[in-house]
């Protein structure tokens, strides 16, 4: 016979650095339901796209959001190319990789950081935050942005990176590793952790399949999908495997994002010793005519870019499904029956990008 | 101890006791940043943090909420005096209870969910703590003969020879009392919680300031109960209370914060197995070993 | 799977007897790339006020006013990207390494530029915009 | 002595920002930049905090949640709007649920540009504000 109440989750709230609201109704101290609201923060950009020229666009692509910038440009320039049929220069390709995959651990790291918040480790997120701050260092020396790349461009990148600071990289990588290694292993091992995250928010494998999860929630719930083996930009010539974990909780979700940010030194490693030679962008005549999805792995998941033209330098329709909009269902399900005390870290584990997921 | 002891060492707690414990918050500031790789801030902070907030502009969510909050502070200070002038050990627990309970009307008297969650938890603390600071008092009467902190502290022996488990079960139970992770359930020194800041959430300035003050005339009392321990020998004591102080440090900064079933359940496992058991042993040994 | 259920204690003693990893900002400041886009600046003696940084730039932070001989930008909607840079003609766009300050007040940065635009071309002034814009791509994709 | 200085809290609102600016906030308190010098502690509820950081642009949905953070602040308080969205509007100026920058909604002290900020750019914003802070606390004492 418990009182039921409702407690006002965001969309100011210190655990959420983002505007989303939810409405917990919970008796004592358990969660009965949630219901999110939304639209804090949307923008509108998919009706800005038919103002703007489309190559001046990818500037506002880059900026649905701050996070995952770089692959939000990249996948913009990406549905256009493959309208317009151009098929840009092998070195660009290597580099949008090698970025994508620097822009997937720096959101990765930035995540493991606030899920640490999440639950009250505050030496976690600085520990995690510490050692991202390296990997801005090389993002920021490379594209010359700390967030916002800004290194996409249609036909190719904006920006050569020269080779003499390609060469570098692998050993400031190899450091970042090592840093990486024992905080890491706390998320693994640690005792007071593991209370916080095995078992809790559990995602069935058909749950999360039926309900339409994508990236680590799909894959934390064993159900292995990745858009990298669709083999866009160099992803072809890079050996890339799904991580898989099969329990579904958040211990499960936050080991694949970790095991997934040492696949991305992995595939680093395959990808700086190979970037060819040769030009890093072309030159773009005409428009868009005609229409295309492009399909793309964001550190949160799948996201789909749609685009049409006809013609026109102004497109005629441009849509975006972000991972998060589509971990939002999963995320309601994974609420309900948990406690107070886990929603933040729940919340957490879909990786919310408030600002993807409303544009 | 006379009667002018008496009020000059009350006098003294309520003078000295904030500065102590300011530096003291201050101290562990600096050295839960280094933890982290951090600078941190200068060792006077909470003082400038407690005098801003005195200068804030006053906004008062609900009268009452803050009259509960100035039985907390009297409370606590009540609590504090007579532990120092050396008076009856079972008053400055419940008087210290007492002032908890103050907290938490004031925090219900308030109508934010947050906030009557945070004071849901801070019960549940209470619930967690105070069998321990009960059986500490049992502890160091079958010990000394005595619930007089006087008579305790005028003791020749050394306590902690004969009360480990008493001592490690309120290390145990100071972590709660300082609001330090894995137990920092009803508010938190940081930011980030998922009940906002809890308890403390709808007061704020000169009343936040207050609630600071309450806490860190616990804190010193919190410690001195740790001292009566090593009454005899102060230099082991302050070494022993620096110890533990760091060890809570890093206590803060190594682990997640639990959920409060967990909080209840181990702090009550612990206060049975070494406080009660402790005080089994020394009925034992206090019985020539026949039981 | 190894246990390493103390790796954090380890970790946090490790940082407390190990120098801070935080640069002292005011004091000390962590050095910049040759890419870091800061703000921009302009060479205003090479400036022709051909207007097309005005058209390009994706949030109208840049305004030129060629009657007015002014190449002003507002620092406040400047989004760093740098396309001005690469549109400019004349190359006399940079992006410096620094990032404007803070300000307490918007205003706009103006340049008084030297060049003085033909005569005849600033009369019709929707016609002088459309022949200045269109060369505009053939000059960013060199 | 000048204790507003000295102590800062602040309160981080995102009102419709890309996430830039909202993780380079963040970035402010950890190790590489340790805010937590200037005794700045990211309070996290509005009652408590002296400074209001606020990056994005203010739409229909936000305004009135802008509003009352702004409201539950004790006074003296300073908003520091951070990056050109909270400035200007930004990119998405021209979206059609822009209300325009935060100065749009409440009256801002100090205008932080960059897109999105860099930490030193946001750690400079503060400590302008800090002065501000000081001043409207010597104006809130001299009003009777």
């Amino acid at each position: 016979m418990a009182n039921r109440t409702v407690i006002p989750f965001g969309p100011q709230h210190p655990v959420l650095p983002e505007p989303i609201h939810l409405d917990l109704v919970i008796e004592d101290e358990h969660v009965v339901e949630a219901i999110p609201s939304f639209g804090f923060i949307h923008r509108g950009l998919e009706k800005l796209a038919e103002k703007r020229d489309f190559t001046e666009f990818t500037f506002v692509a880059e900026r649905i959001c701050g996070i995952c910038s770089y692959i939000h440009g990249m996948g913009y320039c990406q549905a256009i190319e493959s309208v317009m049929g151009l098929e840009i220069p092998e070195r660009a390709k290597w580099l949008r990789t090698m970025w994508a995959e620097l822009s997937r651990m720096h959101s990765h790291m930035m995540w493991l950081g606030l899920l640490g918040d999440a639950f009250g480790f505050e030496n976690l997120f600085m520990a995690f935050w510490r050692v991202r701050e390296g990997l801005l260092d090389i993002i920021e020396e490379t594209s010359g942005g700390r967030v916002i790349f800004g290194a996409a461009k249609v036909g190719g990148i904006r920006r050569d990176v020269p080779d003499d600071l390609l060469a570098r990289i692998p050993a400031q990588l190899a450091k970042i590793e090592a840093e990486m290694r024992p905080i890491t292993d706390v998320f693994r091992d640690d005792f007071s952790v593991r209370q916080r995250l095995c078992g809790v928010g559990v995602l069935s494998q058909k749950d999360a399949y039926d309900l339409g999860a994508v990236g680590p929630v799909l894959r934390g719930s064993g159900v292995a999908v990745d858009t990298r083996l669709e083999g866009y930009a160099a992803y072809d010539r890079v050996q890339v495997e799904p991580i898989v974990e099969s329990d579904g909780d958040c211990w499960a979700r936050a080991m694949v994002r970790i095991r997934e940010v040492y696949q991305s030194f992995e595939i680093l490693k395959q990808v700086l010793p190979n970037v060819p030679a040769g030009p890093v962008d072309m030159k773009v005549t005409g428009a868009p005519n005609g229409e295309f999805f492009a399909r793309l792995e964001q550190p949160r998941g799948e996201v789909i870019y749609y685009v049409k033209g006809s013609g026109k330098k102004q497109l005629d329709r441009f849509r975006v499904r972000t991972p998060t909009f589509a971990n939002i269902p999963p995320l309601l399900k994974m609420l309900q029956g948990c406690q107070l005390a886990d929603v933040p870290v729940i919340v957490l584990t879909i990786d919310p990008c408030i600002s993807c997921a409303e544009r | 101890m006379n009667l002018t002891h008496a009020i000059l060492a009350a006098l003294l707690y309520i003078v000295a006791a904030p500065v102590l414990a300011g530096l003291l918050a201050g101290v562990d500031r600096i050295i839960s940043a280094r933890m982290q790789a951090r600078i941190g801030p200068p060792l006077l902070q909470p003082f400038y943090d407690l005098f801003k907030l005195f200068q804030k502009e006053r906004i008062a969510v609900n009268k009452t909420g803050h009259f509960f909050l100035l039985g907390y502070l009297l409370f606590t200070i009540i609590a504090g005096v007579e532990f120092f002038i050396g008076g009856d050990l079972l008053i400055v627990i419940f008087a210290l209870a007492l002032g908890s309970v103050f907290f938490v009307l004031g925090a219900f008297a308030a109508g934010s969910p947050y906030s009557h969650i945070g004071a849901e938890r801070e019960l549940i603390q209470l619930m967690a703590s105070e069998p321990m600071l009960i059986l500490s008092a049992m502890g160091f009467y079958v010990a000394t003969g005595s619930f007089q902190v006087h008579d305790i502290w005028s003791r020749p022996d050394l306590l902690i020879v004969i009360l480990p488990g008493m001592f490690a079960g309120l290390v145990y139970v100071l972590t709660i009392k300082l609001r330090k992770s894995p137990f920092d359930l009803a508010t938190s020194h940081h930011a980030h919680q998922e009940i906002v800041k809890g308890i403390t959430t709808e007061f704020s300035g000169p009343y936040l300031a207050v609630i600071e003050l309450a806490h860190w005339y616990e804190t010193i009392l919190l410690l001195g109960f740790l001292y009566l321990f090593f009454a005899p020998w102060p230099w082991l004591a302050v070494l022993a209370l620096a110890a533990v102080y760091f060890l809570e440090i890093l206590a803060d900064n190594t682990n997640a914060r639990l959920y409060w079933q967990w909080v209840l359940r181990s702090s009550w496992i612990f206060t049975a197995v070494a406080g009660a058991g402790n005080l089994v042993v020394l009925y034992y040994l206090s019985r020539g070993g026949t039981p | 799977m190894t246990k390493h259920p103390l790796k954090m204690t380890k970790v946090a003693l490790e940082n407390l007897f190990q120098k801070p990893a935080t640069v002292p900002y005011p004091a000390v400041r962590k050095p910049v790339y040759a890419a870091t886009r800061g703000r921009i600046a302009i060479e205003e003696a090479k400036c022709i006020l051909c207007l097309i940084c005005d058209k390009k730039c994706p949030t109208g932070a840049i305004k030129v006013d060629r009657p007015g001989k002014t190449w002003a930008i507002d620092r406040l909607l400047c989004i760093q990207c740098g396309y001005c840079v690469e549109v400019c003609p004349k190359k006399c766009l940079g992006m410096e390494n620094l990032y404007s300050p803070p300000v307490s007040a918007k205003a706009m940065d103006v340049v008084n530029v030297p060049f003085t635009p033909p005569p005849p071309k600033p009369k019709p002034p929707p016609a002088s915009a459309t022949p200045a814009a269109t060369p505009a791509p053939e000059a960013g994709k060199e | 002595m000048k204790l507003f200085q000295k102590s800062p809290w602040i309160i981080h609102y995102d009102g419709a920002s890309c996430n830039g600016c909202d993780i380079e906030v963040l970035a402010c308190l950890t190790p590489r930049y340790d805010v937590e010098r200037f005794g700045i502690i990211n309070t996290g509820n509005p009652k408590h905090a002296d400074i209001l950081l606020i990056t994005g642009y203010i739409n229909e949905q936000s305004q009135p949640v802008v509003r009352t953070i702004y409201e539950q602040m004790p006074e003296p308080k300073v908003v520091v709007a951070i990056g050109i969205c909270a400035t200007s509007g930004g990119i998405f100026r021209e979206c059609y649920n822009t209300k325009g920058g935060v100065d749009s909604t409440i009256p801002v002290d100090v205008y932080v540009p960059g897109c999105a900020a860099r930490p030193e750019s946001i750690i400079d914003g503060v400590v302008q504000a800090l002065a501000i802070l000081e001043r409207k606390k010597k104006e809130m004492a001299a009003r009777p």
